[in-house]
């Protein structure tokens, strides 16, 4: 617990952070990296810690690893459910990013920690949801709290989940028939 | 000189009179007393459509008791309901059931636009998702304006129905 | 935009009544009164007591209470009278309105709010007349696929059973509109039809949520009728009558609740559920099913449910009072006057007492008529209270309710009865 | 012999027991969604929630906003809790713009948090009250809840919309004596909320009505990622003011109230001793809150934020309640995404519905701490 | 002579025949001065929350507790029954309770059944 | 004149020949069950009817059995109606017979 | 029996509360008090000064036109338009003010903290319905007005419960 | 007063019984019953045998047409056999009423039913009560036997035999 406590009061000016991947290792919260650690360990090339930060860490994984490393993270390091789940749109790489935020229940240690796993889908300029080539694979059998979140993505992005139950319509008018509106190509009007 | 007078016209004139005091007799009271019932006695119809509700529900609690203009909160069926309180945002999804709605009240019915939302789209005038007010599909008496309005504007904007309802037409009699 | 205070509108309204006052006496007196002046030479006149009735003979009797009388008296014992006025109709109106009234009052009082205020002058007290101009005003739907002459007979037929309901209920001596040997009988027979009506009525507007709350509705009555017939039982083996006046007549010297309090208890359950009041308010249940089976009522359809449901909630209260409670029982607080008194004056010694006022009804009758508004009041407070504090039940804790607990009391209740019956406390040679 | 139908006349398959039912959107059991419920007899056999009745957008809109006009923005999902609704938010601004919050501010947003989580659990008792058909309980919280709305309308100068954090500490000062009177409601509140546990929370008919119904297991509650009241009547012990205290949450003595039950009744009550634990924090923040000094840090017109993503939570009146700022070098978020915890909750609809009787529905939609305005977003 | 006993209760229906006549009017007078508007089809739809109905309106039954209503016929009898003994029991001799005391035992177990059976929801 | 037992007689023979009527004429199960309801009432009708013309009390407590035993009928009969229906979808008395072997 | 101790505690409590004070404020008569004048703004320190947040009121004799609170409400609502004015300023040279549109307004207050002249600050006023969207727009004329208000009712607590006075 | 009361109830008794055969829709049929029983309750009354009327009425009015009115409502499929009952059997079925009509009615002229009229009291309802527990009580026994066994055998009739499994099962 000491480390959480350390790591608590090294909440400092985004001015600092900001340097924090240039400095050296032994600056980083200890108890977090090592949770980063292992899934590198685990999984090697397959996964990239984007950042580690006092009581968060970002893991980004390719569409096709997800499964496993939402496994290996579900099982082995004991994050039990998803607070939320955000698409990101990225017109310039041409992909969807999806970003899962992990958390724990049941590990006492862990319940500050929050794992980001975010993991990109190719993105077409023309979409079609469902009928293109954004897909992903549904994380709902591992983590069965995105159900609601992941057909809130769909409709906001048009990422297709391969493997969700019902990828139907949750929150727009059922006439609905724009361009997914979170996609940055979709302009509010006046702006 | 009296069969001078009873002719047809002036007999004519008289009953148009007589008729016209018939009018005034019975139907001026009785238009007032219509209208008397029913600015006493409005029922808002149970839709809530967006976070303006918050404030309706304020307003007929304890502090600001709607109650005591008549207004009875939480009515079950539109069926019996007469005013439409349309509570903040109206979103594409909601437009056609709130039309809806408002048709299968019974008349007359009244509208209250309540909150910013509702009169222009408020903060939303550029939301992909949001009616810029309910004018266009519902026919508007009083607009409450606030986001959300306080339940005294909420108050203030029913006792203008009232005034309103009290200068309306009751009906054509006869 | 400065405030509009809510002036007091009922003036105006008085002021446009006076109005019409006005045009009604020019016109009675233009047109009115020379068509009864001709009128008046081809009409045979009626002649009571030797004297040939002209209007203002007529008029004149009004001052004259020896006159007059008679003729009130003799309308006063007239079925039509009883069914209209006193103890029937109107008198249940008078009554399901004010208890409207007061319950929304008491709820607002027990809510820390106030409640209706502005519309009349004191304290709201026109707000049920503004209510009941409203929905006589207003229009009714009757949806496309309902079933158009049930739909619409339904409402009046609510409210003549209640009606008919009340018809069963002695409110004084000797005042009842229908007194029968088998009046407990004629109330369940009464009450059955219930069930009825609000199936078909809910049956008939062909759509969800009604029909939802219909079944409610006879499901819930249907199975609080059985606890409610069988905790009367207790008071007839000891009364051996059916009569409800003379079940009152039973309760000279004590009411029934003092012996029978697990019957009283037991009815009153069932009596909420029968009513369909809070916490039994499961048919109506605004939050499951929207309004149940009024849902589809509109205007004065809406209206006239309401009226029969305050005119049932009424007779179902004095049926308790007359059951349990003694009905018009209670100590003479009126001083018995004699008619004479008042028609002419009593010299006693020197002096001549006269008492003004319309003798018409005795003062028995008064003190009869007190005490037993006096108890339905306070049994329809208790009928009102549980609206404030309790939430609704659900359906099936409530057909447990009825099934497994209320039954078991009534028989209960039954052999507490037989018990006082064979220890000899009452009956024939009994103790009291 | 088979039964020949006539010409004309077609012998359609009703289903006799399966019926559909609409609830809502003008229902009043249902607020601002709609539940396709299809039951049998007096059984839900399924539940179908449909929300998105009041979706406006704020996402989308908040990335053409800078990082100070999205304030009165983010606050609408949820009116009555809008100060826990900015809260996760400004301290994400925060960290993106490296900013420090006075000390002063910090209790400041304490204060205000917790007055706003009392009234947001009130108005929810209130409904929640009318949902099982009592009034009284409609009216009490509706009622007492003014006695904290003066207080935020005192500090805030509104309402419900306070408007009242901003990246960088709070909008503007408490008025003169607040302390004294702030003191002396929130101790009459609490002696009121109190009293509900005679005419609610003791109330046979409501236990024995909301007893056993609904009832959500403690891994259920896991796998479900519920949170909030939710997940503490589950038996979970998780309340992020003490798990990751922000601000000055580590200095307050904070309780969090965990009941094993999981039925509604738990869920129920775990606001109303939520509430209770607030107005002791309330008095303690009073109590060690610096009288004077400084209350915001001023910021540049159109502050610009690094290239980074940040994900803060607080707990809110429903339940932890998560920001996620993606950050691009810009004056506007490049996306801004609310981890509401009505949204999280919203998935044990279904699940809990299931098999339950009709008569529960209210009691079961509404326990889950639900306000459809903020799921929508 | 037959049929004197019936005008007391002759009141009865009376009365419910009154109120029906003395509350008709206030339909045939909102009949005669409500506005009406008939334009809109929508209007006489079944009120549905707002939204256009779907699927058939009497199909809600509840077999769940059909059970009562078999059962209420049976006992409604049971119960009126016990009237008859009931009113007449002050003139009966002491030994007269047994043989309704038999009658309840019966009714009382066939109740036992009946209850048992119904509580069992899934069975209906 | 006075009402005399031929008046009822004559009623009650009206009602049962309407309810033999029903019982030979209607397929439907619960029409059949109405006719018999009304038979039975004919039945009770005559029973108080000579009971009261030949003063005995034996007329109406026989007419009150035959009312419950006529409750009890219908309990049963409409439970096999609903069993039927259950099973057939169709209360056509015919179906029965010819769905049953 | 806990059933029973249970209802009749219920019982208990509802007939108790028949005679606490009532807690309604009798609005068009009674009117809330609330701090001082109306939200203000100091931009020199950098914070707002409490009060409600009610109708805007501008003064003509500061407002210099910069369009500040135009730009900032903007982001918001778009309820300010600068509309010209008949009187000339010698410190507003443009003759623009901004005029509200209340049935935009969200009385958020940004506009106030934006002006950097003390121009605008919002009063006590909230009794804004109107008939028609037209009237709900409030010309720089308008909002010079000050609003007469007299609100005077507060919150009282005693022994038998709260009440307004 | 008496046969004024006597025909309009003939009038109302025969043609409920009518409608309630012949009318299209099942639930309307059902009211129709419910009129023939009022209607029969009625004579009961004119017969000075008011426990019956209203017991008829309690029992018949009160419970059994809620259970039909109930089942009717669930059997909702009267229009189809409204069409292929044949007229062949209609008539038949006329020709037998009409038979036994003339038979009965032969019989009934034959006999001195047709002069019978009375002027004692009517029988107090009491006697009903003591009847029922002294000269017919083993009658009132087979009574609760037979009500006893139509509870059972309905509820064994009527419930499903699938029974369904509990709730929840995710
Ligand atoms: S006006 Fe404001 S409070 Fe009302 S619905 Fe719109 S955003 Fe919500
Ligand atoms: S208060 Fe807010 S919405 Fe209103 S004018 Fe000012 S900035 Fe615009
Ligand atoms: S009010 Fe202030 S910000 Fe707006 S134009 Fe005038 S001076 Fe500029």
């Amino acid at each position: 617990m000491s480390t959480e406590k350390d790591s608590e009061q090294q909440e400092a000016p985004a001015a600092e952070k900001k340097q924090v991947p240039a400095k050296l290792d032994e600056q980083l919260p200890k108890f977090e990296k090592d949770l980063a650690d292992k899934v590198v360990a685990k999984f090697g090339e397959k996964t990239e810690v984007a950042f580690v930060k006092p009581d968060r860490i970002r893991i980004n994984v390719k569409k096709d690893n997800i499964k496993e490393v939402a496994e290996f993270i579900r099982d082995d390091l004991g994050f039990d459910h998803a607070e939320s789940v955000s698409g990101v749109d990225y017109p310039e790489d041409k992909e969807i990013e999806v970003v899962y935020h992990l958390g724990s229940y049941t590990d006492p240690q862990l319940s500050k920690q929050i794992l980001t796993l975010a993991t990109r889908a190719p993105r077409e300029d023309d979409p079609k949801p469902g009928n293109d080539s954004t897909h992903l694979p549904s994380l709902r059998e591992i983590f069965y709290s995105v159900e609601f979140h992941e057909r809130e993505c769909f409709e906001m992005l048009g990422v297709y989940f391969d493997g969700h139950p019902d990828n139907r319509r949750l929150l727009l008018p059922e006439d609905w028939a724009d361009l997914p509106p979170l996609r940055k190509d979709f302009s509010i009007k006046g702006r | 000189m009296l069969k001078d007078l009873i002719t047809p016209q002036t007999a004519n004139v008289f009953l148009g009179k007589l008729g016209d005091i018939l009018e005034q007799a019975i139907g001026k009271p009785l238009g007032y007393a219509i209208n008397w019932g029913r600015l006493w006695s409005l029922w808002p119809v149970h839709i809530e459509t967006a976070c303006c509700s918050v404030e309706f529900g304020a307003a007929s609690g304890p502090r600001y008791d709607v109650e005591r203009f008549g207004i009875i909160e939480a009515f079950g069926s539109l069926r019996q309901c007469d005013l439409v309180v349309v509570q903040g945002t109206i979103t594409r999804k909601m437009a056609p059931r709130l039309r809806l709605v408002y048709d299968q009240m019974p008349e007359p019915k009244y509208v209250i636009a309540m909150g910013a939302c509702a009169i222009t789209g408020g903060l939303y005038f550029d939301s992909y998702n949001v009616l810029p007010g309910i004018d266009g599909i519902l026919p508007v008496d009083v607009y409450v304006p606030g986001c959300p309005p306080r339940p005294e504007t909420l108050i203030q904007g029913c006792i203008l129905l009232q005034e309103k309802i009290k200068r309306m037409k009751a009906r054509k009699i006869v | 935009m400065s405030v509009i205070a809510p002036k007091f509108r009922f003036s105006e309204f008085l002021k446009s009544i006076t109005d019409n006052l006005f045009w009604i006496i020019i016109l009675v007196t233009l047109i009115g009164l020379p068509v009864i002046m001709i009128v008046l030479l081809f009409v045979d006149l009626p002649v009571y007591q030797g004297e040939l009735i002209n209007p203002f003979l007529a008029f004149s009797w009004m001052f004259h209470p020896e006159l007059s009388l008679p003729l009130i008296k003799s309308f006063m014992i007239t079925d039509f009278f009883r069914i209209a006025v006193f103890p029937g109709f109107g008198f249940a109106v008078l009554l399901a309105t004010s208890v409207i009234f007061i319950e929304r009052k008491m709820l607002a009082k027990l809510q820390l709010r106030v409640g209706p205020f502005y519309c009349g002058k004191i304290e709201g007290i026109l707000q049920l007349m503004a209510d009941g101009i409203k929905l006589v005003t207003k229009e009714i739907i009757i949806p496309a696929k309902a079933d158009k002459p049930i739909f619409i007979l339904s409402p009046l037929m609510f409210v003549g059973a209640a009606a008919a309901f009340v018809a069963l209920i002695p409110v004084a001596p000797g005042w009842v509109v229908a007194d029968i040997d088998l009046g407990l009988i004629a109330v369940f027979a009464v009450i059955g039809f219930f069930p009825i009506i609000t199936v078909l009525a809910s049956w008939s507007a062909n759509s969800k949520y009604p029909f939802i709350g219909g079944i409610r509705a006879l499901f819930q009555m249907v199975s609080f009728e059985i606890p409610l017939i069988l905790s009367l039982l207790g008071v007839v083996i000891l009364t051996g009558t059916l009569n409800l006046s003379e079940i009152v007549a039973s309760q000279a010297s004590f009411p029934w609740i003092i012996f029978l309090p697990v019957g009283a208890i037991v009815f009153f359950i069932a009596m909420l559920a029968e009513l369909e009041r809070i916490p039994f308010d499961l048919p109506e249940a605004e939050s499951e099913i929207v309004a149940g089976w009024l849902t589809e009522f509109s205007g004065m359809m809406y209206g006239l449910v309401q009226l029969g449901s305050y005119i049932k909630l009424y007779a179902f209260a004095a049926l308790f009072v007359v059951i349990f409670l003694g009905g018009w029982n209670g100590p003479m607080i009126f001083p018995p006057l004699e008619e004479e008194l008042i028609l002419e004056g009593k010299t006693i010694g020197p002096i001549t007492i006269q008492t003004p006022g319309l003798p018409i009804f005795s003062m028995e009758f008064f003190s009869g008529v007190f005490w037993f508004i006096l108890k339905t009041a306070a049994v329809i407070f208790f009928i009102l209270l549980p609206r404030g504090v309790f939430p609704r039940v659900r359906i099936d804790l409530l057909l447990d309710l009825g099934w497994f607990k209320l039954i078991g009391l009534t028989f209960l209740n039954i052999f507490i009865a037989l018990a006082l019956l064979y220890a000899g406390v009452f009956g024939p040679g009994g103790m009291l | 012999m088979t039964t020949q139908l006539p010409p004309g006349l077609s012998l359609e398959k009703v289903d006799e027991k399966i019926m559909t039912l609409n609830v809502g959107p003008q229902h009043p059991g249902s607020g601002h969604m709609r539940l396709i419920i299809q039951v049998d007899g007096d059984y839900i056999v399924a539940c179908d929630p449909d929300p998105g009745y009041v979706h406006r957008g704020e996402e989308k809109m908040a990335e053409y906003r800078n990082y100070i006009l999205n304030i009165p923005h983010l606050e609408r999902p949820i009116i009555h809790d809008s100060c826990n609704i900015l809260y996760p938010y400004c301290l994400a601004v925060e960290e993106i713009l490296g900013l420090e919050v006075p000390e002063r501010a910090k209790y400041m947003r304490v204060i205000a948090s917790e007055l706003n989580r009392c009234v947001y659990i009130q108005y929810w008792l209130g409904i929640y009250g009318i949902f099982l058909g009592h009034s009284t309980m409609f009216m009490w919280p509706m009622g007492d809840r003014e006695l904290l709305i003066d207080l935020l309308e005192k500090m805030t100068g509104a309402r419900v919309t306070h408007s009242y954090f901003i990246p960088g500490g709070v909008r503007n000062d408490l008025p003169a004596n607040f302390e004294d009177v702030c003191l002396r409601q929130v101790n009459y509140f609490e002696k009121r909320i109190k009293e509900y546990a005679d005419i609610f929370y003791d109330n046979p008919i409501l236990i024995h009505r909301t007893e056993k119904t609904g009832i959500l297991s403690r891994e259920d509650a896991i796998r479900l990622g519920t949170t909030g009241s939710v997940l503490r009547a589950s038996g979970v012990d998780f309340d992020v003011r003490k798990k990751e205290p922000y601000d000055v949450y580590e200095e307050l003595d904070v309780h969090s109230n965990v009941l094993k039950e999981g039925d509604s009744l738990a869920r129920s009550k775990i606001p109303w001793l939520d509430m209770l634990e607030s107005c002791n924090i309330i008095r303690q923040a009073l109590e060690k809150m610096p009288k004077s000094g400084s209350i915001r840090k001023k910021l540049k017109p159109n502050p610009r934020g690094g290239d980074m993503s940040v994900y803060k939570r607080v707990e809110s009146g429903r339940g932890s309640l998560g920001c996620y700022i993606v950050s691009k070098n810009k004056p506007e978020p490049y996306r801004l995404k609310l981890s509401v915890p009505s949204f999280r909750n919203l998935i044990a609809l279904p699940y809990l519905l299931k098999g339950e009787k009709l008569g529960n529905m209210p009691a079961v939609y509404w326990s889950l701490n639900y306000w459809p305005v903020e799921a929508d977003r | 002579m037959v049929g004197e006993l019936a005008s007391n209760y002759s009141t009865i229906l009376m009365m419910f025949g009154f109120a029906v006549v003395a509350t008709a009017p206030a339909l045939l007078i909102s009949r005669m001065i409500a506005p009406r508007k008939r334009s809109n089809p929508v209007k006489f739809l079944p009120m549905e929350c707002g939204q256009v109905p779907s699927g058939a309106g009497r199909t809600h039954f509840m077999m769940q507790y059909y059970a009562y209503i078999l059962m209420f016929v049976v006992f409604d009898v049971m119960a009126i029954f016990l009237y008859a003994w009931g009113s007449s029991i002050l003139s009966l001799p002491r030994t007269a309770t047994l043989p309704i005391i038999a009658f309840l035992a019966i009714m009382f177990a066939a109740m036992a059944y009946a209850l048992d059976q119904s509580r069992r929801r899934n069975i209906w | 004149m006075g009402l005399e037992l031929i008046n009822f007689v004559i009623v009650s023979v009206a009602l049962l020949g309407i309810g033999i009527y029903g019982l030979s004429v209607k397929r439907n199960a619960i029409r059949m069950l109405f006719a018999i309801e009304i038979i039975i009432n004919a039945a009770n009708l005559n029973l108080v009817a000579f009971g009261r013309f030949i003063p005995h009390s034996g007329g109406q407590t026989l007419a009150l059995f035959s009312i419950s035993i006529a409750a009890a009928e219908v309990a049963v009969g409409l439970s096999l109606i609903i069993v039927a229906y259950r099973m057939y979808q169709n209360i056509d008395i015919a179906d029965f017979r010819s769905l049953k072997g | 029996m806990g059933t029973a101790s249970g209802i009749i505690k219920a019982l208990n409590s509802g007939v108790k509360h028949l005679a606490i004070k009532r807690f309604t404020l009798r609005y068009p008569e009674q009117k809330l008090k609330f701090v001082g004048d109306g939200y203000q703004y100091d931009p020199t320190t950098g914070v707002g000064i409490a009060g409600y947040k009610g109708r805007h009121m501008l003064f003509h004799d500061k407002c210099t036109g910069c369009q500040l609170c135009a730009i900032a409400c903007e982001g918001i609502a778009e309820a300010i338009a600068m509309v010209k004015v008949p009187e000339e300023w010698k410190h507003n040279k443009k003759a623009i003010m901004p005029q509200i549109d209340y049935g935009k307004c969200v009385f958020c207050g940004l506009c106030v903290d934006a002006c950097p002249f003390y121009a605008l600050y919002m009063t006590n006023d909230y009794e804004l319905s109107s008939f028609t969207k037209e009237g709900l727009i409030y010309t720089p004329a308008q909002l010079q007005v000050k609003p007469d208000v007299q609100q005077d009712a507060e919150i009282k607590i005693d022994d038998r419960g709260a009440s307004h006075g | 007063m008496a046969d004024a009361a006597f025909l309009a109830l003939s009038v109302i008794t025969i043609g409920s019984a009518i409608a309630a055969l012949e009318l299209r829709s099942l639930v309307y049929g059902a009211i129709g019953l419910m009129g023939t029983l009022g209607g029969v309750a009625g004579f009961f009354l004119l017969l000075d045998s008011p426990f019956v009327a209203l017991f008829q009425i309690a029992v018949y009015v009160g419970s059994i047409a809620v259970l039909i009115l109930f089942t009717v409502m669930l059997v909702k499929r009267e229009l189809i056999f409204k069409k292929i009952e044949d007229p062949k059997r209609k008539w038949a079925g006329i020709g037998l009423m009409l038979i036994f009509m003339v038979a009965i009615g032969a019989v009934i002229l034959d006999s001195g039913l047709k002069s019978v009229t009375t002027d004692e009291p009517p029988v107090d309802f009491r006697e009903i009560g003591d009847d029922f527990l002294t000269y017919y009580w083993p009658a009132l026994i087979l009574m609760a036997l037979i009500l006893a066994g139509s509870v059972t055998g309905a509820l064994v009739l009527a419930r499903r035999e699938d029974e369904i499994s509990g709730p929840r099962t995710d």
